[in-house]
């Protein structure tokens, strides 16, 4: 079987900026948007290479906001 | 496009008023996600603790009731004596369950009182702004031990777990922790075997589940998540503590 | 005299203190004070803030419900929620750096200051709150700066006392800033 | 309907199960186990559950949750073990789920004593837990006046989503008289949609709760609640005026004082005097309306308590300077004998002279 | 003696230190929280015990112990957390043990809200324990009040060997302001010979019991309880008469309410409106006698509280029909405004003329 | 002429109001006798449930408090944190300590509270008339239990020993029986090592001592003691479940 | 009619169901009847009694304080305890076989019934409660046996109905004594 | 080392003929006295045959009322 690919979607304004879930991406491409300011006042998660995603869902399992979405493209 | 992972039903959706990072919000979706995946959502009735989850009766998708502090096991006793053939879960923490609501737990397991208890221990009281709990690791400062907590004025912490399968009508006791994805994973599974036991009306069934509080802990998210691996988990061992088949076999 | 003051903002702006600091001071200058916080689970996450007045006769209620002489906002939803305290022709001082909008009322003696960016000038974002209270005293010339910087070695103890220049560097800018605004 | 001779405490029971309850939480506690120990052996006949609790704390909560899921539920218990409910009640009421609670009082205060007493009046009607809350609390003087109460009472805590207290005592619980157990007086009940049965995937959750963070809420709230309690108020005060018509004192006493004062009024007008008495039957709502339509001729009222003097001080308000308030107790599980009560409404009377 | 800002719960705590308290057994409850955190950094420094209790029950039992072994003994809490403590108060009342109860209380019923409320008025005069008894309850109206009532009531406790309680509110506990540490003023006590302390072999075995199985002797323990009571209602009613001269119209209020309305009454007076008020310190002894002593002038009372109208009755019995009595709220953790006080004040003015 | 056996000092001699045949009496004396020969009886405070043994503090030679039902555990850590160098002991009964009073129970053992508590199980609720107790037995007849206590509506007894030996700050817990004069003079050396332990404070004792009710379990008093043998000690098995030395050797 | 009965003894001498049969027996011939026991951990071991009250017109209180028409006494306490509950010229049937002293009240009308003896000649020492009560509707004439024996058989139900002859035979011989007496 | 004896003594009327101690006694020699009943009411515990009495406290041991008094009188 080829390797997952996969793509994450950020609900951003559910975002409170934790940063739990960027500790968990196997592929490293979660990181925390430094640049915007959520609904919250937060920096948000965000994910930087998409295509490196392997669709682990680890980001969204940790997430205790209900932020992350996960889908598998290939 | 398959969804991998999605926002379950089992949640109202409505946004969690917990701290940045706390786990409860994760606890909170694994419950919901095991009573959506048991399809028994219109079939629950929950009970909700004083605490930090006070207001988990806007999160969870059931019916839901607000206990008085400590004393949802009681209510929920109630609630399934009346509706035996739903299910009823109480959420509590660890002042809630393990402090005030003592008695209260400790007899809904000797009654084999059939409801699922999912107990948060965070080793503090959260809600009332970081107070020493029963759970409070030794050491640990809170705001009623500032120094940190002493056992020889105020004992060793208490292991719920351990000291819950001493009794025969615990059906199901087991502690799991969700400071990563695979701790997460296995979470869930202890919670739906939980549930399952319900079910099948084996007795109580109560899930540990090691959590944080990186508010009152004074410590980043990520840190606190380091905190319930290095610290928490050498005292509060992972495991199961009894299974309905001990059950039996015991009383063979 | 009879000031009464509302410090509002985010839970970790230092806005609790920052009210507490006026009192002191004002207190040590012999005035009449009352410090009364909001307090409990909405302060998590959500927006904090402390009523203070300072007097020269004895203080009824320490409560301000529509008398507020002074507002200290330093985030938007404590202009919003607070601008309607406001006597007529009160004063609104609000962090620039992150409220982008005007107070409604046209009465008001609106006077932004950019807290953050002055603080982040200075080395210590954190000191955004003496920033404000700097435009505070400038502009209602309640209190002086070193006697505030006094009170605030007291609050700090003995452990803390490192922070005290940095902190009263910030009261100056604010000071300054509130001058030249 | 035949006659029967019972206890006072499983009459309760009985009229409990007559009055639709299935569901019964509670600890024992003396002078009221005959309540626990009937509804073990009746309840389950009736199709209901009996629950020994592990303490009254749990009981009242899971008469919380009972009834929150919409059943037709009780408990009791005697002056220490109310004590431990009292918060439990303050969030029935709070949450406005209907409920029965039996209050088979003794002497106090703490462990006090075991025999009948009348001290948990302000217990009763002036709550203990916390918060603006009222409860319907009917205080029967007899076996059948209590078993008509207590069957009643369900329809009642049902109409209003609101606790009703039955206050008897050591005496009410423990001796016997014939009972009849009649037909209810039914209310027209609305269904209890808003008890947590599931949601069935057909309705959004309902919720039990008695947390409202915002204070505009909370008051909100608590406005409601106090409409209720007004009618409550206006719709739902009991009492029985004996001989008050011509009496020149009035007393005022009510469940096992009242049968003594009742018999010192026969004694008192035998000799001339003209006594006559409120028998408060719901002491909440206090019978303000029996006070404002005593005639002229009343020169004094006493209220005669197995207590210190508690309902004394509604006998106050309700008199409101009107007439002098003289006040008769025994307390600790003491019961007056009818000569001191003749006696003193007889000194009282010399006083006012 | 300097002169310190202080949070009034922190004030509070250290009141009871410097008031001899040497033993406090606490639970956590907002918003009564820095006491026992206060307590659990401070009371070690002074020699004494902190200790969290596992609930609100253990801790007012841990009271009950400690007060038995003669120390100076304090708990606080709030709201429902006094509810459950209740059975224990009336064993401590009925033992007669000293000790101090704080209640910085919040919004009800049930867990209700955390903004202050005066909503456990009844809860504190009224008990909600079984039995009759009492306990001072001192309600103070600003910080430096609450330091000099906590720290007066170790000895008042002692001298009464009955427990006092500190009644606020979540504004006095949370609010900061400027204290004094003044002198405690002193009582002449008698030494603690009933404390259980051990015989050493030395004398009887001393006994603090509630227990009087025999209902004579738990009558008698009742008359005597009762002296105490009427002496306390002698000796130990406080109340601040303000601007209550040529009033006509008089507020009674206390504690957080009764600031608002002292600020209504200068804004009523700068309208030429003569409004004054009986600020009542002591809830309970209720101060009868500030009513008694009201000049002919005053045309009405009004109770004005943080809650649906609990103190009123207190008024009207007080009043005891003299004057009509007039009754402003806001319950739920909402504060009325000043305005609204004048506004009630001026249609209660034109109801009576 | 030597006495082997006579009234001990620790006692006041006020005749006892137990039924006939009720070894309250027994366990009485055997704690008063303990007392006196460790000469602590001016140097100790007991603390008197709400049970059948209300009256003790009429009993025993030494100070006493009687508690509130289930507290007399707060109320002996009330005391002994006031008087850390005295003796401090509660005695209670099965309702008193395993029902109402188990978070009381579990706290006093979860602090290492150095204190030492009597606890009767004698099954049932002696006092108000013969209501099943969380200790009653399965199949039991009780006033609540009419047809017997029935597992699946209420569960299995609890077994107190075995649940409080669990926690770190018990120090010594231990199960005997005064059925006869063996077990008896066993029960009594128990008691001692049980006040030995506070008196070298390690920390929380407890006794569990089975215990007979002639009256409400509706037999002769030689009847009771044969049902405690022949019913009770194979469900609640004698012995020791808890002793200093497990303690140390675990933190150490 | 009024007729105000305590009935006392021992606690296992069977008096609450002596008083109980009373009532019931007189509730079924249409009177108004009331019972009230004492209660609590005093009847262990020590003394026990209730109050019987029958009358044709509606019942007071329950409660006999001193106008008690008959005292049923099992035992000498409960005799020395409720002689002077008795009115003038009130009667009190004793328990000869465990007393052997008369009331101190002169104005009595004293019945000593030796109940153990008599119950234990017809063969059950537990009957001795109904022997009394043979001579309690014996003496007062309130009520009759067959009423009585009627009453018991629906007390008893259906499990006991083998008891009844013999506690019919107590209570006649206990009517035979009296009327000898 | 010769078998002890010994003698017990009853305070009687603290007896509640509970009959613990009958059942006891090595040598069986203590019994209820059928004849007598003491102050409380009571059938009272005594001895039969003091001197094969071996003094070993078994009956003072089980009764729960500090009736017995055991002496050694050799
Ligand atoms: C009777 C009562 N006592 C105390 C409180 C205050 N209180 C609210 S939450 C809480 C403790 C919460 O701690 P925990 O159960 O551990 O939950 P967490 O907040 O840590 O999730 C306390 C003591 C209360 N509401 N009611
Ligand atoms: C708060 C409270 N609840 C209930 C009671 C009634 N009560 C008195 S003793 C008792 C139970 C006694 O049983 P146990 O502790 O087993 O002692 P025993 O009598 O069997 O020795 C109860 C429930 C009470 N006094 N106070
Ligand atoms: S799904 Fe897995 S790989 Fe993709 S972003 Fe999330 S953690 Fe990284
Ligand atoms: S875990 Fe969730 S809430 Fe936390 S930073 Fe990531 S997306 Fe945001
Ligand atoms: S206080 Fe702690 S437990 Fe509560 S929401 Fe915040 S992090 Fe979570
Ligand atoms: S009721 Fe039972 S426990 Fe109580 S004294 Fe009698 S026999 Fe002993
Ligand atoms: S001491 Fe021993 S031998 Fe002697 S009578 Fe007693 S039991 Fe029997
Ligand atoms: S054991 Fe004691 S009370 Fe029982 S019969 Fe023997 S001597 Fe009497
Ligand atoms: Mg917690
Ligand atoms: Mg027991």
């Amino acid at each position: 079987m080829a390797k997952a690919r996969g793509a994450v979607y950020f609900e951003t304004d559910r975002c409170k900026g934790c940063e739990l879930c960027t500790a968990v991406c196997p592929v490293d491409i979660v990181v925390m948007d430094r640049k915007s300011i959520n609904r919250k006042g937060y920096n948000p998660a965000t994910v930087t290479e998409m295509d490196k995603c392997i669709a682990c869902a680890n980001c969204a399992t940790v997430c205790p906001d209900l932020v992350i979405r996960v889908e598998r493209v290939a | 496009m398959p969804t991998v992972f999605e926002p379950t039903k089992g949640l109202t959706g409505v946004e969690f008023h917990y701290c940045p990072g706390c786990t409860h919000g994760v606890i909170h979706r694994l419950v919901a996600e095991v009573l959506e995946e048991m399809e028994e959502l219109g079939n629950s009735i929950g009970v909700a603790p004083v605490g930090c989850a006070v207001l988990a009766y806007k999160y969870f998708n059931c019916d839901m009731h607000e206990a008085a502090h400590g004393r949802a096991p009681a209510m929920a006793t109630g609630v399934k004596r009346v509706l035996p053939d739903k299910m009823v879960f109480s959420y509590q923490g660890d002042g809630d369950l393990a402090s005030i609501g003592t008695a209260e737990i400790v007899h809904a397991a000797g009654r084999g009182e059939n409801i699922t208890v999912i107990f948060v221990n965070n080793a503090i009281y959260g809600m009332t702004g970081g107070q020493m709990a029963p759970t409070t690791m030794v050491g640990q400062r809170t705001t009623t031990s500032p120094l940190g907590r002493d056992p020889r004025q105020v004992g060793y912490p208490l292991r719920i777990s351990e000291l819950l399968a001493t009794i025969d009508g615990a059906a199901f006791v087991e502690r799991v922790s969700v400071h990563n994805p695979a701790n997460i994973r296995k979470a869930k599974k202890a919670i739906r075997n939980a549930f399952d036991c319900q079910k099948q009306r084996s007795g109580f069934s109560l899930v540990e589940v090691l959590s944080n509080c990186p508010t009152n802990w004074g410590m980043s998210p990520l840190e606190s998540l380091d905190w319930v691996k290095e610290a928490m988990i050498p005292y509060y061992p992972l495991g199961n503590f009894r299974r309905p088949e001990m059950q039996e076999s015991e009383h063979a | 005299m009879l000031e009464k003051t509302i410090c509002a903002g985010f839970g970790g702006q230092g806005v609790m203190s920052m009210g507490r600091l006026i009192a002191t001071t004002a207190m040590e200058n012999g005035l009449e004070v009352s410090w009364l916080p909001s307090y409990g689970p909405e302060m998590r996450g959500g927006t904090a803030n402390c009523h203070v007045i300072v007097s020269s006769t004895p203080i009824g209620s320490p409560i301000i419900s529509t008398d507020a002489t002074t507002v200290l906002a330093l985030n938007l939803p404590s202009m919003k929620k607070f601008e309607h305290a406001l006597i007529e022709n009160g004063l609104m001082i609000y962090n620039s750096s992150l409220i982008d909008q005007q107070p409604e009322r046209e009465d008001l003696r609106a006077v932004p200051i950019a807290a953050n960016e002055i603080a982040a000038d200075i080395g210590n974002l954190k000191a955004a709150n003496m920033v404000m209270l700097g435009a505070f005293i400038e502009l209602t010339g309640i209190l002086k700066a070193d006697d505030l910087v006094r009170a605030l070695g007291k609050m700090f103890g003995s452990g803390k006392q490192q922070f005290i220049p940095i902190n009263e560097k910030a009261l100056r800018e604010g000071m300054r800033a509130a001058a030249q605004g | 309907m035949e006659k029967v001779l019972m206890k006072g405490n499983e009459a309760i029971a009985q009229a409990a199960i007559h009055g639709g309850c299935r569901y019964f939480f509670g600890y024992p506690i003396t002078p009221q186990n005959e309540i626990p120990e009937y509804m073990s052996r009746e309840m389950p006949k009736a199709g209901g559950v009996f629950l020994q609790a592990e303490s009254e704390v749990a009981a009242i909560n899971m008469v919380y949750g009972a009834a929150g899921a919409g059943a037709r539920v009780m408990t009791s218990s005697s002056s220490p073990g109310i004590a431990l409910k009292q918060e439990g009640i303050s969030y029935i009421v709070g949450s406005e789920v209907p409920c029965v609670i039996v209050n088979i009082s003794r002497g106090g205060p703490g462990l006090g004593g075991i025999q009948p007493a009348q001290s948990d009046y302000n217990q009763s009607t002036r709550g203990g837990g916390n918060g603006d809350y009222n409860m319907i609390v009917f205080a029967p003087a007899n076996i059948q006046e209590a078993v008509d109460l207590t069957a009643e009472a369900f329809e009642i805590a049902d109409f209003y989503r609101n606790p009703v207290m039955i206050l008897g005592d050591g005496m009410i619980g423990q001796m016997m008289e014939p009972v009849v157990f009649h037909e209810t007086p039914k209310r027209e009940l609305e269904p209890k949609t808003w008890a947590t049965t599931g949601t069935g995937g057909k309705r959004a959750p309902n919720i039990i709760n008695s947390l409202h963070l915002d204070p505009a809420n909370l008051e909100k709230h608590n406005l409601h609640l106090q409409q209720k309690y007004a009618r409550m108020r206006a719709e739902e005060t009991r009492y029985e005026l004996y001989q008050a018509d011509d009496a020149e004192l009035v007393f005022v006493a009510y469940g096992t004082a009242s049968r003594i004062v009742r018999n010192a009024i026969i004694q008192l007008r035998e000799t001339g005097v003209k006594a006559g008495m409120i028998r408060p039957i719901s002491v909440w709502p206090f019978p303000q309306a029996a006070f404002d339509q005593l005639g002229s001729q009343v020169r004094a009222l006493m209220s005669v308590e197995l207590s210190c003097g508690q309902m004394v001080d509604d006998v106050r308000i309700a008199a409101a300077g009107r007439w002098p308030v003289g006040f008769y107790g025994r307390s600790g599980g003491m019961i007056p004998a009818q000569h001191e009560i003749v006696d003193a409404c007889r000194s009282m009377l010399e006083e006012v002279a």
